[in-house]
């Protein structure tokens, strides 16, 4: 069983690396994009027993205390 | 004005003013307030912007001197160095804003020193920083600490200065009150000074730097006020540093500046626009009008009130000679940074500030600025300000079979006494190829290019003291800055400070700042280093729970020629080892403390930090600032002469920590021990290990020993020859007895250890 | 022999190097901007540290599209010297001038400390002042410096002497623990086929002065000086 | 229209980012946490009017010559 945890910086927070990135494709002619924001994502591997209710509960308490800090970031996450 | 929300009391509340506050902005106004105008107010009156319980105090610091041409007031002190040079350099804390986001708080406090540098015009050479954290064995101050370090590092070596001191302390009180305190030091000719003064009527105002969102509205005020749980709920307030539009923005500013069309200039940090627009205007008695429409904005639907509160970063203002804006705003568009009119110096003294031509806010500068309230709240000395509770002597007798070699070993593993090098290790401390002591040396030093001078910096502060006796230990933090510059070679110039305390309207806790003001203006008049700026960080408690009053000490010193620079470790084989200044002070409390804490703590072998807590269990140390006076002056004159190979000064840990720590090897230079006689007459554990003032410890040439003497007897200081460099061991006898044996890198091994054993494998 | 060197938005050795080539080693040096096409007259073109575009991407990885760099791969295309230190190898290794790629430091950290690198290669340009298997003690100062290529590349750099810095001990010793980023091999610096275009990790203009703890790093420009000065 | 890109190193090359997070998941109690592999992904806002085709051209040619690094990365997208 895996987890997909997708963090990224909240709408409201600056992303520098995003918006140098924006800049840098319009410079080298990709005219149509019109905003770039950068995130990370986890792809966790969990014990295959796990029951898909207790992955739920354990990947979402993993996301919220270590792998965002929540005055910045949001997330959001699949499990498959 | 159009009143578009009614304000009530509620509303006054949530901007943190009192109610006199806000009667008093009614009858400078001569009507009720805007809501834009209310929030301008607020942080404006701020504890942070407006010093209103600082500033009575702060004025009897010595601020002036033959080299200041810059004290408290500015955007930095800035001090003659000679050779047509001068050097801007400030601190600030960033202490908030790092424990709710650890990296980005650290990272933006970074940003926010330098930016006040290169306002000035001055080209930032060198940074520090001064860290303190909860201990080590909690995850969490683990956690701070990690994101901390890591975005200082982020920040700076992005930017492009060298970060090259600080210091890191660790104490209970810091466990949810972390203070992160940035220093940055800049250069420039002399004539090239820039000031915040909005002066030229007519001139216009520009706006450069990133664009303005809703990042950290009321950060100012947040700064202002305890933490408590529902500060939660504040943390929409946090900022993304973005240290590469700074780099961008320092390159534009200085070349823009050399086009000399601009008048006046100042970054946009605590309170943003509010505060860059009133303290221009306020600076030149000018008045400021500006329209937010041509504010750029990176998101949509901005309030005035939001964006005048703003606190996005990486943003300047600037006034520019009429005329000549298409010039200036040209050198921004090179270096792909906004830059855009946004209004222009006025006569009436008003900053007047309007939404698409229509006024929303209209407030005399001065009543922002120089006439904000100030107060002087009550003062109340604690009963009991020593918490090290006496203890009845029990006679030195359980002491006499100590292993003094091992409390040694314990103490040098002690994240308090270690080594530092997995903090500096990750700045950049080489950039700019002006480095000439690297980190761990007693203070940093910085050569000055086309020039024969280097500069050393160091930053001191001592919490832990200033706790027992806020005054003395304010003036042992000064003297042992001073002592750290000495030591390298340096003569100390001139100082900044950040004052970190608790809350002000508690009256212990004005106590305690209004003492060390005190303790900090003797010693600083005593050595001739006036502060020529500084910050003020209140509030540092969170539930009721305050630290320690820590004031640190940011000391600047001049080294001509940069070839009398020295190190702090052992050198050669045969090399002499000598104290200047007495082994030690004279005060019996203290000495007593001193034993008692050990009998307390070598019957406790489940400590894991023997040496924090032997240490808290002591009273602040004796010092007498004259006598420590001439300790630095035959230092320094002896230095000049050619006669020390090098010098180190005692402090933490006191003796035989700083013996042990000039053994370890640096850079390229191995490892070198010493065989060390101590002597006999004083009580041991003290002569070992006490934290006496005023003492350091030189290395010479045997045959300088006779010079040596001589220049201490003029002065009339203690020089006690102590021993000989040598061998792979630190041998310490006393009398027939031998006290300490050890191998040099068994030594270092657990110095170097000290913080690692920590950190190494942890996020 | 005059040198160019190249400046980023976000490149902050570029005065570090000039200050190396003018007042150290005393020979012209000129600024070229990134978005100039014209290397003028230049003898050799130096691609110098810092965050180019503040690294946000990738290291390295915005800075290849500067129209600096089709002159500067034309340049080095000809036989000009080229050396990218620091993040000026890292803008090499993307720009394809040097085969491989840089990953994160293996402890995940900046790391700034002197080290010590063994000389492999003196057949080149930029060596052929030193001897093979010299010691230099220079500096390091980076978060991806970690040298990787795949299994083929990594032999054929090895197999061409293309690997002309590594990672040692102060005796000169390839071990893990005198490497200090994770990179394969400990190399710390690479040249191309040609032995024209280096790239190293190590920053030799911060080892140019006995003031600041070592002037080993200056021995890479004589070298290049007077490799060209016999050319 | 969005278009997501989604960048992972290789599997042949060592994530120490991804270890380390796994370690200290582990260290905090996360049992059944048994890998944790790291990458970033971009959100590229394009312009409304742009076919799907054209999208998908222009999102390949900047993920593969821009985004990533084809030495270490590899890339998947979608449009949205
Ligand atoms: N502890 C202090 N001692 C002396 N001057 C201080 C102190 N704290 C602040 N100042 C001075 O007060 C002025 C305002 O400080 P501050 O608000 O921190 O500046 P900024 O607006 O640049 O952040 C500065 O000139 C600063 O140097
Ligand atoms: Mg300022």
């Amino acid at each position: 069983m895996h987890a997909k945890v997708f963090v990224s910086l909240k709408s409201s927070v600056l992303d520098p690396q995003g918006k140098t990135i924006h800049n840098s494709l319009r410079n080298l002619g990709y005219g149509t994009v019109q905003d770039v924001r950068q995130g990370k994502f986890f792809v966790i591997k969990l014990a295959d027993g796990l029951g898909k209710e207790t992955a739920r509960q354990e990947v979402e308490k993993m996301a919220r205390s270590v792998l965002t800090n929540p005055v910045i970031e949001e997330f959001t996450y699949v499990i498959e | 004005m159009i009143i578009e929300t009614e304000i009530t009391p509620e509303i006054v509340k949530q901007h943190g003013l009192t109610d006199e506050e806000y009667d008093r902005i009614v009858r400078i106004l001569g009507r009720y307030p805007t809501l834009t105008e209310l929030g301008i107010f607020s942080v404006m009156w701020s504890e942070h912007c407006s010093y209103k319980s600082s500033k009575p105090h702060l004025r009897r610091l010595p601020t002036g001197g033959s080299k200041v041409i810059q004290g408290p007031g500015e955007n930095a002190g800035i001090v003659d160095i000679g050779d047509d040079y001068a050097i801007a350099f400030k601190i600030e804390s960033h202490n908030h804003p790092s424990f709710v986001e650890p990296f980005q708080g650290a990272a933006t406090g970074v940003g926010g020193i330098l930016r006040d540098i290169f306002t000035m015009g001055a080209r930032p050479i060198a940074a520090m920083n001064s860290l303190r954290f909860g201990p080590l064995d909690k995850v969490q101050n683990r956690h701070i600490m990690e994101g901390v370090v890591a975005g200082i590092a982020a920040y700076g070596n992005c930017f492009g200065v060298p970060t090259v001191g600080g210091e890191v302390v660790f104490d209970e009180c810091y466990s949810l009150n972390p203070l992160v305190n940035a220093f940055a030091l800049g250069i420039f000719k002399k004539d090239r000074i820039f000031y915040g003064k909005a002066c030229g009527v007519g001139n216009p105002v520009i706006y450069v730097g990133s664009k303005t969102g809703r990042d950290g509205i009321h950060g100012a005020t947040m700064a202002s006020a305890e933490f408590d749980e529902e500060s939660e709920s504040k943390r929409p307030n946090v900022q993304v540093g973005d240290p590469f539009m700074e780099k961008l923005l320092l390159e534009a500013c200085l070349e823009a500046m050399k086009t000399s069309a601009i008048v006046g200039i100042q970054d946009m940090g605590a309170a943003g626009l509010t505060c860059s627009t009133c303290e221009m205007g306020g600076r030149a008695g000018t008045g400021i009008e500006i329209d937010l429409q041509f504010v750029p904005q990176r998101e949509t639907g901005m309030s005035p009130y939001e964006i005048m509160l703003s606190e996005s970063q990486e943003r300047m203002l600037l006034v520019a000679e009429r005329g000549r804006e298409d010039e200036v705003i040209r050198i921004f568009k090179k270096w792909e940074i906004d830059a855009v009119v946004i209004g222009e110096v006025t006569a009436d003294g008003l900053l007047r500030v309007k939404d698409c031509g229509v006024v929303v806010a209209e407030i005399p500068n001065l009543a922002l600025t120089e006439e904000a309230p100030v107060y002087n709240r009550p003062l109340l000395k604690p009963a009991v300000t020593s918490s090290s509770t006496p203890h009845p002597a029990l006679g030195t007798s359980s002491l006499q079979s100590a292993d003094w070699g091992d409390v040694l070993m314990h103490f040098l593993s002690s994240p308090n006494l270690g080594s530092r090098e997995w903090v500096f290790r990750q700045y950049d401390h080489m950039v700019r190829t002006n480095t000439v002591q690297v980190p761990s040396a007693d203070a940093a030093v910085i050569r000055v290019k086309k020039t024969d001078k280097a500069l050393a910096m160091t930053l001191d502060g001592n919490g832990r003291y200033c706790r027992q006796n806020p005054r003395r230990g304010a003036a042992i933090s000064v003297a042992e800055s001073c002592r750290n510059l000495v030591c390298v070679g340096a003569e100390p110039l001139a100082a900044t400070n950040c004052l970190n305390f608790g809350n002000p309207e508690k009256p212990e806790i004005m106590w305690q700042f209004s003492e060390v003001i005190d303790g900090m203006a003797e010693a600083c008049r005593l050595f001739a280093t006036p502060i020529t700026g500084g910050n003020v960080s209140f509030y540092n408690e969170t539930l009721g729970e305050g630290i320690s009053p820590t004031p640190v000490i940011g000391m600047v010193g001049l080294i001509q020629p940069v070839t009398l620079v020295r190190g702090s470790w052992f050198v050669h084989e045969s090399d002499l080892v000598a104290l200047l200044g007495d082994p030690v002070g004279i005060d019996e409390e203290y000495e007593d403390a001193v034993t008692n804490a050990f009998q307390w703590c070598l019957t406790r072998p489940e400590l894991s930090d023997p040496y924090t807590s032997w240490v808290n269990r002591l009273p602040c140390p004796p010092i007498d600032l004259k006598k420590e006076a001439k300790v630095q002056k035959t230092c320094l004159e002896a230095i000049h002469g050619g006669l020390l190979i090098s010098a180190h000064d005692c402090s933490d840990g006191g003796l035989v920590v700083a013996l042990a720590e000039m053994t370890f090897s640096h850079l390229r230079k191995p490892a070198i021990g010493a065989t060390i006689e101590l002597p006999e007459g004083y009580r041991l554990e003290n002569l070992l290990f006490a934290e006496y003032q005023s003492r350091i410890l030189v290395t010479l040439g045997e045959k300088d020993l006779p010079k040596l003497q001589e220049l201490a007897g003029r002065n009339s200081v203690t020089l006690l020859p102590l021993g000989t460099v040598g061998g792979n061991r630190l041998r310490v006898n006393w009398g027939p007895r031998v006290l300490i044996e050890k191998e040099v890198a068994e030594m270092e091994k657990v110095w170097k250890n000290s913080l690692t054993r920590f950190l190494v494998d942890s996020i | 022999m005059k040198f160019g060197v190249i400046i980023f938005p976000g490149s902050n050795c570029e005065h570090d190097v000039y200050h190396m080539i003018g007042k150290v080693l005393g020979e012209p040096v000129q600024f070229i901007w990134h978005q100039s096409r014209d290397l003028g007259d230049c003898d050799a073109i130096i691609v110098p540290g810092g965050f180019a575009y503040g690294d946000y991407l990738r290291t390295g990885a915005i800075a290849k599209f500067s129209p600096v760099m089709e002159s500067v791969r034309t340049y080095a295309d000809r036989g000009g010297l080229v050396i990218g230190i620091c993040n000026g190898f890292q803008i090499l290794l993307e720009a394809g001038l040097l085969p491989g790629a840089m990953l994160k430091n293996k402890g995940l950290k900046y790391v700034c400390q002197f080290v010590h690198i063994r000389v492999e290669n003196n057949q080149t340009p930029f060596t052929s002042d030193q001897c093979k298997g010299e010691i230099l003690y220079i500096p390091i100062g980076h978060m991806e410096g970690n040298y990787f290529a795949d299994g083929r590349v990594l032999r054929q750099l090895e197999d061409n002497g293309q690997v002309v810095f590594r990672y040692c001990t102060s005796g000169g010793d390839i071990t893990e623990t005198s490497n200090p980023n994770g990179s394969q091999n400990n190399i710390a610096g690479i040249c191309n086929a040609q032995r024209n275009v280096l790239g190293m990790m190590p920053h030799p203009e911060r080892a140019s002065e006995v003031l600041l703890g070592s002037d080993d790093g200056i021995r890479i420009f004589k070298s290049m000086v007077r490799s060209f000065v016999y050319s």
